[in-house]
């Protein structure tokens, strides 16, 4: 019953932020709703169990990630309302609606099954954040330390387009050249 | 004996050869001297062949060496000597060394004299290849060579530019040779379709194999061989329909007219005809359509010589008209006569050609007998010959033409086909009056030519020498009628009148002869007195419908060469280009267009990619509901 | 030299790569040379061929992909022999005849890469060698057409490029099934030949495959209605290009036909004869129409070309040894003779810049040894005996007769047909008075011109009086191919048709 | 009771919502909200098929993708500081200089 | 408490991480270089990469066939060492293309090769798994790095293709994630292997199709993106344009390996388990995009659209040879792209080349064809060679690509889909157009503009890229053989 009213309270409250993250003209509305949308689904997780999920997506989302949109928002002075050419409503509507129609036939299909077995099956005794770390530092060791290097990458990535050598472009610059010419022939 | 053979067929080619050496350099008499000289060769080589055949009865036969040899076809070039070939061997050789002779005199003045030459040499060749070949294929060569010769002299003077059908009734040289060498063609293939049908039944091409194979052939195959054959045969010799470019030829130089036009190649036909006798004899049907042919073909050319106002096309029609006689002949059965008819017509027919050639020369190369007359002042010898001649060919006798033309009417009587004899009888009538129209109105009469600024002067003398043999052959040539047959009769098979026919021979020769001698004083009555024209005559349905040679041409022009033209023009135009171009570049385009379409979809703006994403996924997804819905 | 195939295929294209280096003024000397030394190695080739043996000779096999069954494998005989070296005699008259101006070199050296590709389709006995040289061989003659050529060269050189393309592409497709097939039947991969000969296919499967292979070869024969690239490209190629066309890269087409539809499919091609012969019969009718129709005389005789491919068609499918070997033939006599025509008519586009006849007339008078050779070839296009072009023509028609006597007679109206078009040709060009004052001034063969015509005079008449030396190896090798295809084929109806060198006897 | 499906249904629609917000928005930043807002709703169908599967794979999942999206965030803002530094606008509609 | 878990070294298998290890460390040495000192030459960095790189093969070439470690997250099969090899020789072809004779923005950048080879590293991780979790970490790790290779040229169009790119990208991660999302929901797992197990089980269920085809259709989609194909192709002509040369040509290869690889671990898995409904799908979507590529690439102006178009094009037709999901097949797509990969180097290498700071010839254009118009009298040698690069890839023999092309054939007719064989055909023909197209400009038309030099970025280096490429395309006859038997035994070895 708790479960279920958590459910239903957190289903409408979700979709809803998600609408007007989608629908706003305004920025800032947009990104308000879509953190606190965040924030519900967190929710969502603690219910289904996945403690520690629903406290990385805390960390990450409404922290990390709506940190980063919210100095993004100020560099982009986007304050303000945003006009935008509107694509065909109609087929915007009727990809969305169809999509959700035919995505919510397929999860109203008899997917789970009693067969399916566990194969890392959680331990309720020990505690989400355990299970979780036992699982990710040995199966999951690899794609772990590959998401650190894709977190590396997108850090360099990150600092090196922000950056303010981006601010000068040799690749229409044709004095660059011939200042690499004038040293060689000084050579 | 084979060297014989060899120099017989050689000395014209290596004449022509000769000539050919010089055939871009200015006139050398010389050219012509030798050339007349190695045709002399050839002549004394035919003739020593004829005297062997004759005396020993027998054929000289050589394989000179292979020709094609695919599959089981084999054709080698091979050469036969019989009583047949021999025969034309000579009226050949002797014909073109006479002419050869004429022309150095006739194309005097000629810049191409040299090519002249070749050209003449080089048609001998063929004729010789064509008669001597000891098989249909190499008989094919020389129909063909004989073929491209003719094409090359008729238009020998091919600088001469087109003209209207109403300035001159052939257009011009090269237009008439075009059409000869078409209008044979046409004929060709049927002669070729001829030579299939027997390769295919008999397995070989070699004269020998294929008659001794007739027995063994079914009487369809030997009927549509026949008549595919004798189609060829139409085309060479120029039977109706196929015979409107004879008249025209006769833009070529006047010798070319006698030589290959009145004496020889017109007469291939002939020859084929009695050559494959064994076929014909078999397939009585063809034969008598064959008969038949060439008796209208005599009467019809006949009459479109009767008002004919060209010196040359009157002789032209009357060659056609007596090769109608050949055919009739050669239908009937009578292959030793129809032979020796077309040798008798070889003699006196070129000596007709080579008189008006003299005439032409005098003339300077005026051929409107309505413009003539009165010539016999300045130009006795050439009125004698063309006399001479005229009476050889009205079938005056003893005259060579009296003995060959009658025994066939005779035969017509005897084979008793009534309609062909009295069209025949009839025909003779004509001939006779035609002829001597155009000698009288050449001839005889007031001198129209003064008009016209004219000088005419007889030819060389030389020239007219050289004529002389075929002038005494004219002359005598009928007296060896039954020798001849005796000799020919080695190879061909007799034919002999019944006793009712020979009891009514004089009778029957007697008719001919009147009709003959009404002729020649039909003319000699409206014509020798010099011309009078009479417009209500010449305006007159018939008399109009005979100049316009039945308005033939005129068809052959409407309903077929415009038409023919007109299609191709269309088959171009709208089809290739319309229709088939057409579709492949479209194709193309097609696809260049809907390249210019579909890059539309790549508008460069995200959000439009974002839905292209976006419908590409949904659609896929629907796809998949549907499709697991469907089962 | 038992690897004489591979020298001829590789010398031309070797010399041409160093033909880089040879200076812009030796270039045509340095080809003549090279060209000259391939048709004397061909002519070698010639001497030493047993022809007697029916068989392959000179068989040179190596694997190159043994695991995808492609091998480097090389082989002529009867019917390969002659189309060789004609090739190479009309590469060597080509570059001698040639009277290109601009970029010489570039010129000489793509032509000498042709040849290879050209020598090595007719060579070739592995499908994907063929294959390959067959479409490297559009690639020279695009550059050629497109680059030397007229007004229209772009358009006519990618038309010409991607038509053939695509038909090839198709054949790839069937030869890649064959291939499949023999994987199928022997677990081996092949594209071999005689690999693929010793297939015996079921019907359906044969039509199929014979339709592949008709598409890429009939494009490049073309035959109608895929013709329409041929007017284009000879239009608009330079004489040069006009007259490897016509000589050698059309005879790709009927050569394939030979080697690999007949063989390999006979009993769909005994089922494809009725068709076939109708297009032949269209093509040697209508396009002899179209030709008359034509004011450009190159056009008469590019459109006069696809004429006699009809008849070349039309013997191969008489399924006797007269039509293939007639064919096989007529494939030499038409690349000699329509090769030399083009070059007549470049002879003249060279002086006067136009190859409208009505702008000429009368030429007989002011260039006589030009009218002569010019007479000569036309006769020996439209067939006189005792030229070259006879022998073909009359072999393939008394082939096809056996086959259908009607439809032999309407392809003998070629006969009749080509001389009206060949002789309002030559009439409007040479008889005639000189209209044109610029005509009057015109110079007759150069020795350059002479040196190349005079040549291929000899050979139409030599070959026209005395076809033996070539016909009768291909004789052999077409008997042998017939016997072959007779016992290989399946129906009963392809076992009447195909007429193993008794076929008269039989009849009586 | 809820069931996986109820849970995965609001997965589907949040997803699709997402979706819309992709395809409707015109300035850039607003729609990298859409995207995360659609690996949100997959890191709730994750959680809730981990949840009912009682297996962990689900989670490790949904660990990823936010870790992918926060990547993504910083490689998207920094592609935008530059394009914006340039273009000075976030607008789509601008960026159509190459297209056809 | 939960007790544990012990793992022994060798049960971990590290080897198998041995080749992703290195070229991660090679990223890493780059930026401590860096770090220690900076504005070193590109020269350093380049040369470093290509040594990084090669080490990098030499290790996969040292791994052995069908192994898998770390807890069976990595799969060394012989699919995975093929292309793993694919991918770093490739990368290894195309970095030298940064040593041009002119300095443009990207190569001054130390980063840009740390993340190109984190790139690598990604693609590698992409190919050694059937974890559906590292394969998306590996996709995101490659990608995140491409998008800032492509930005990182630094002009208008570059952060425009990135953009795109990068927003489409997102797009699709989203699909991929749902994707798996539906498949984990299917089968309780996210590992190939188990989920075929598992799939296999459960396929004749009721009412659970819908989920299998709605699964295969979100990862289609997602791998459509990657793999440009219709409608999922509309970034590659902007990206394409908007990066450099070098990288143009490197995306039109390298990261399809990587994507066709994993599409034959998933698609494969499906057809195997008897779903026609995916081949059908992906045959649809195969012909569509070769064809649709095909006649817009007839109407480009720009040589590198055109080659984009073009190579969308060619990856429709090794799509086709996906779902044949025979040996042959997956053979014939290795085959394909490691002949493609020298071509292509050629192309992009020519175009680069002749890369000038401004737009000279078009407003719009970098390499507009009138660019090229009479190369053959400006640079004869670089005309021949390109156009022996169109030809190629028009699929004229003996070039590379052709033999490429005629496998994929040849696995189409085996396979029974003779009718694809020929759209194939039918599909070359109409490329043969626009590959012409630009050798008709190079030889057949006269210079537009009397331009000094077209070939401005030409240096010692890129000339032994473009003659190594030319070797490569033309000797191909010589090196299928050992190519495909290789290729062959090692697919076959892995059961694909």
């Amino acid at each position: 019953m708790y479960e279920q009213i958590a459910f239903y309270l957190f289903s409408v409250l979700t979709v809803t932020l998600f609408l007007i993250t989608v629908m706003s003209k305004n920025v800032l509305y947009a990104m308000t709703s879509l953190a606190a949308g965040m924030v519900l689904i967190s929710g969502f997780f603690f219910i289904l169990g996945a403690d520690f999920l629903g406290v990385v997506q805390l960390i990450v989302y409404v922290g990390a990630v709506m940190a980063l949109y919210s100095f993004a928002m100020m560099f982009f002075d986007a304050t303000r309302n945003i006009k935008e050419k509107s694509t065909h409503p109609a087929l915007v509507f009727g990809l969305g609606g169809m999509s959700a129609l035919v995505l919510v036939m397929m999860f109203a299909a008899p997917l789970y099954s009693e067969k399916i077995q566990a194969f890392y099956p959680m331990h309720p005794e020990a505690g989400n954040a355990q299970d979780v770390g036992i699982v990710l530092f040995t199966k999951y060791l690899i794609p772990f330390e590959v998401a650190a290097v894709m977190l590396l990458v997108a850090m360099i990535a990150g600092i090196i387009l922000a950056g303010k050598k981006m601010d000068v472009s040799f690749t229409q610059d044709l004095s660059v050249d011939d200042e690499i010419m004038k040293q060689k022939d000084a050579k | 004996m084979e060297s014989l053979v060899y120099i017989a067929l050689f000395a014209p080619f290596v004449s022509s050869l000769f000539a050919a050496l010089f055939g871009m350099s200015p006139r050398k008499t010389f050219v012509g001297a030798i050339a007349s000289l190695l045709l002399f060769v050839s002549l004394s080589a035919s003739m020593m062949l004829a005297y062997h055949v004759y005396q020993t009865g027998e054929s000289v036969h050589i394989t000179m060496m292979d020709w094609i040899h695919m599959g089981d076809l084999y054709i080698p070039f091979g050469f036969n000597v019989d009583q047949v070939s021999v025969t034309m061997m000579n009226v050949v050789t002797l014909v073109s060394t006479v002419v050869h002779i004429y022309s150095i005199g006739y194309m005097d003045h000629d810049k191409s004299f040299n090519r002249f030459f070749s050209y003449l040499s080089a048609f001998v060749f063929s004729m010789m290849v064509l008669v001597m070949s000891d098989n249909f294929a190499g008989l094919f060569i020389g129909w063909e060579g004989v073929g491209v010769c003719s094409w090359l002299l008729i238009g020998f003077w091919y600088h001469k530019p087109d003209l209207t059908r109403e300035e001159n009734p052939s257009i011009s040289p090269s237009w008439a040779a075009n059409e000869a060498f078409i209008m044979n063609r046409i004929a060709d293939l049927g002669m070729l379709i001829g030579l299939f049908i027997i390769y295919w039944n008999v397995g070989s091409l070699q004269y020998d194999a294929v008659f001794a194979a007739i027995p063994h052939l079914t009487d369809v195959i030997l009927s549509t061989a026949a008549i595919a054959l004798f189609i060829g045969a139409m085309g060479k010799s120029a039977q109706f329909p196929l015979h409107t470019w004879l008249t025209d030829a006769m833009e070529g130089p006047t010798p070319v007219s006698a030589l290959i036009h009145a004496a020889t190649m017109v007469t291939a036909g002939v020859f084929l005809v009695i050559r494959v006798h064994p076929l014909f004899s078999v397939t009585p049907e063809v034969s008598y359509f064959i008969a038949a042919l060439g008796t209208f073909v005599a009467f019809f050319a006949a009459s479109m010589a009767l008002v004919n106002r060209d010196l040359k096309r009157i002789i032209a029609f009357s060659t056609l008209s007596q090769l109608g006689y050949m055919f009739a002949a050669a239908g009937l059965g009578a292959y030793w006569i129809a032979l020796f008819h077309l040798a008798a017509h070889a003699f006196f027919k070129a000596l007709l050609f080579l008189g008006a050639g003299n005439v032409m020369h005098a003339m300077h190369d005026e051929l409107d007998i309505f413009k003539m007359g009165g010539l016999k002042k300045s130009m006795k010898a050439t009125y004698i010959y063309m006399g001479l001649a005229s009476l050889a060919l009205a079938g005056i006798p003893p005259l060579a033409g009296f003995f060959s033309k009658d025994a066939i009417i005779e035969t017509a009587f005897n084979e008793g086909t009534l309609i062909l004899w009295v069209m025949l009888v009839v025909t003779a009538g004509m001939t006779a009056f035609y002829s001597f129209r155009q000698v009288f109105l050449t001839f005889e009469g007031d001198e129209r030519y003064k008009e016209f600024g004219i000088h005419p002067h007889e030819m060389y003398k030389f020239v007219l020498v050289a004529m002389s043999p075929l002038a005494i052959l004219a002359v005598i040539a009928g007296f060896f009628r039954e020798s001849f047959n005796a000799f020919v009769t080695h190879l061909l098979p007799g034919y002999e009148m019944s006793e009712h026919t020979h009891h009514l021979a004089l009778i029957l020769g007697a008719i001919v002869f009147a009709f003959a001698v009404g002729g020649i004083l039909l003319a000699y009555k409206k014509y020798a007195k010099g011309l009078k024209r009479s417009e209500k005559v010449e305006n007159s349905f018939i008399y109009r419908l005979l100049a316009n040679q039945y308005y033939i041409p005129n068809l052959y022009e409407e309903f077929i060469s415009k038409p023919y033209a007109m299609i191709s023009e269309m088959m171009w135009k709208g089809v290739d280009l319309k229709i088939v171009d057409t579709t492949v570049d479209g194709i193309a385009k097609f696809l260049y267009r809907s390249g210019d379409g579909t890059r539309k979809m790549q508008t460069g703006n995200l959000s439009n990619y974002l839905n292209w994403m976006a419908i590409g996924g949904v659609l896929l997804l629907v796809v998949a509901m549907i499709s697991a819905m469907i089962g | 030299m038992d690897n004489i195939l591979s020298v001829l295929v590789f010398f031309p294209a070797i010399a041409g790569m160093l033909g880089f280096v040879v200076n812009k003024d030796s270039a045509r000397v340095y080809g003549i040379t090279v060209a000259a030394i391939e048709f004397f190695l061909s002519l070698w080739l010639w001497f030493a061929f047993d022809g007697h043996n029916p068989g392959m000779q000179f068989v040179e096999m190596i694997p190159m992909i043994p695991d995808f069954g492609v091998s480097y494998y090389l082989g002529v005989d009867g019917i390969s022999l002659f189309i060789i070296l004609m090739t190479t005699l009309m590469t060597l008259i080509g570059i001698m005849s040639m009277s290109v101006t601009e970029n010489v070199k570039n010129m000489v050296i793509t032509l000498l890469f042709l040849e290879m590709t050209m020598v090595g389709v007719f060579v070739s006995l592995d499908a994907i060698i063929f294959y390959l040289f067959w479409e490297l061989s559009l690639v020279p003659m695009l550059y050629i057409i497109g680059a030397w050529g007229g007004t229209l060269r772009v358009y006519a050189a990618i038309k010409f490029f991607l038509y053939t393309f695509m038909g090839s592409l198709i054949m790839l497709v069937g030869m890649l099934f064959v291939a499949y097939i023999y994987h199928d039947l022997t677990g081996v991969w092949s594209f071999a030949l005689t690999d693929w000969y010793a297939l015996v296919l079921p019907v359906n499967y044969q039509l199929w495959l014979f339709a592949a292979f008709f598409i890429g070869f009939a494009i490049k024969v073309p035959m109608f209605p895929f013709h329409t690239w041929l007017p284009y490209a000879h239009g608009q190629a330079p004489t040069i290009g006009s007259v490897i066309l016509a000589a050698v890269l059309l005879k790709m087409g009927t050569y394939g036909f030979v080697r690999f539809s007949l063989p390999m499919f006979p009993d769909a091609s005994v089922i494809a004869i009725t068709p076939i012969a109708m297009i032949s019969i269209i093509m040697i009718i209508y396009t002899a129409m179209v030709a008359y129709a034509q004011k450009d005389m190159k056009q008469v005789v590019a459109y006069s070309s696809v004429s006699h491919m009809g008849i070349i068609m039309l013997g191969i499918f008489a399924m006797n040894a007269e039509g293939i070997g007639g064919s096989v033939f007529q494939m030499l006599s038409h690349g000699i003779v329509s090769g030399a025509l083009f070059m007549l008519v470049g002879v003249i586009y060279d002086r006067r810049h136009t190859k409208m006849m009505d702008e000429f007339g009368g030429l007989a008078s002011i260039m006589p040894k030009y009218a002569v050779i010019f007479g000569i070839m036309l006769m020996a296009s439209v067939g006189l005996p005792l030229t070259i072009g006879f022998v073909g023509e009359f072999l393939v028609l008394i082939g096809f007769y056996q086959v259908s006597p009607i439809m032999t007679i309407l392809a003998g109206s070629s006969i009749i047909l080509g001389a009206v078009y060949m002789l309002s040709v030559y009439k409007k060009s040479f008889f005639g008075p000189v209209t044109k004052d610029e005509n009057k001034t015109l110079k007759d063969l150069d020795i350059k011109e002479t040196v190349s015509l005079v040549p291929l005079v000899l050979i139409v008449i030599w070959l026209g009086v005395y076809p033996k030396p070539i016909l009768e190896p291909i004789d052999n090798s077409v008997k042998a191919m017939l016997s072959f295809m007779d016992e290989k084929a399946i129906t009963q109806e392809a076992k009447d048709m195909i007429q193993v060198a008794k076929s008269t006897k039989e009849m009586k | 009771m809820i069931g996986l499906s109820h849970y995965l249904i609001v997965s589907a629609l949040i997803f699709s919502i997402g979706l819309v917000g992709v395809l409707r928005r015109r300035n850039l930043l607003m729609l990298f909200f859409a995207t995360e807002v659609m690996l949100n709703a997959v890191n709730i169908a994750f959680a809730a098929i981990s949840h009912y599967y009682n297996d962990l794979t689900g989670q490790m999942f949904a660990f990823f993708v936010i870790a992918i999206a926060a990547s993504e965030v910083a490689v998207g803002l920094g592609i935008l500081i530059v394009l914006y530094k340039k273009q000075g606008s976030l607008d789509l509609d601008e960026l159509t200089t190459m297209k056809g | 408490m939960l007790e544990p878990i012990k793992v022994s070294l060798e049960s971990l298998n590290l080897i198998t991480l041995a080749p992703m290890l290195i070229a991660i460390a090679g990223g890493l040495i780059i930026l401590c270089i860096d770090l220690i000192k900076e504005n070193l030459d590109k020269s350093l960095y380049v040369m470093l990469t290509v040594l990084v790189l090669f080490t990098d093969f030499i290790s996969v070439m040292g791994l052995n066939v069908n192994e898998r470690g770390f807890f069976d997250v990595m799969l060394i099969d012989g699919v995975s060492i093929i292309s793993q090899l694919l991918i770093v020789a490739g990368s290894m072809l195309f970095i030298p293309l940064g040593l041009t004779s002119r300095r443009f923005h990207e190569y001054e950048y130390p980063e840009f090769f740390a993340l190109f080879l984190f790139m690598i590293a990604g693609f590698q991780f992409m190919a050694a798994s059937d974890n559906l979790i590292l394969i998306f970490v590996g996709i995101e790790t490659a990608s995140l790095a491409l998008y800032t290779l492509i930005a990182l040229h630094n002009r208008s169009d570059s952060y425009e293709a990135a953009v795109k790119y990068f927003t489409m990208g997102a797009l699709a991660a989203a699909f991929y994630a749902m994707g798996s999302a539906v498949i984990y929901a299917l089968t309780g797992s996210v590992e190939l292997y188990q989920v075929a197990e598992v799939l296999s089980s459960r396929l004749d269920e009721a009412g659970l199709m819908i989920a299998v085809f709605g699964s295969s259709v979100l990862l289609l989609s997602a791998f459509a993106f990657k793999l440009s194909l219709f409608p999922f192709h509309t970034w590659a002509p902007d990206v394409y344009q908007g990066a450099t040369a070098p990288l143009a040509g490197y995306m039109s290869v390298v990261p399809k390996i990587a994507a066709f690889v994993v599409s034959i671990r998933l698609f494969g898995m499906y057809i195997e388990l008897g779903v026609e409904w995916v081949r059908i799908i992906i045959l649809v979507i195969a012909v569509l995009t070769m064809t649709l590529a095909n006649i817009m690439a007839l109407v480009q102006e720009d040589v590198k659209r055109m080659l984009a178009y073009s190579s969308i094009s060619h990856a429709g037709f090794v799509v086709a040879a996906l779902a044949l999901d025979t040996t042959d097949g997956n053979t014939s797509i290795f085959l394909y792209y490691a002949l493609f990969m020298f071509t292509n180097l050629g192309a992009f290498a020519m175009l680069w080349i002749s890369r000038h700071k401004q737009r000279r010839f078009d407003d719009r254009y970098d390499n507009p064809y009138e660019k090229f118009a009479g190369l053959i009298n400006i640079m004869p040698v670089g005309a021949v060679i390109m156009a022996l690069f169109m030809l190629s890839l028009a699929g004229v023999p003996p070039f590379s690509v052709f033999w490429g092309k005629i496998y994929v054939m040849q696995a189409a007719v085996n396979a029974g889909y003779v009718w694809l064989a020929i759209v194939m055909g039918l599909n070359s023909a109409i490329a043969a157009y626009y590959y012409l197209k630009l050798v008709v400009y190079m030889f057949l038309k006269e210079p537009v503009k009397s331009v000094d030099v077209v070939y401005y970025n030409l240096s010692k280096p890129l000339m032994a890229i473009i003659g190594f490429a030319t070797v490569a395309t033309v000797t191909a006859i010589f090196y299928v053989q050992p190519l495909i038997s290789y290729l062959y035994y090692m697919i076959s070895a892995s059961g694909y």
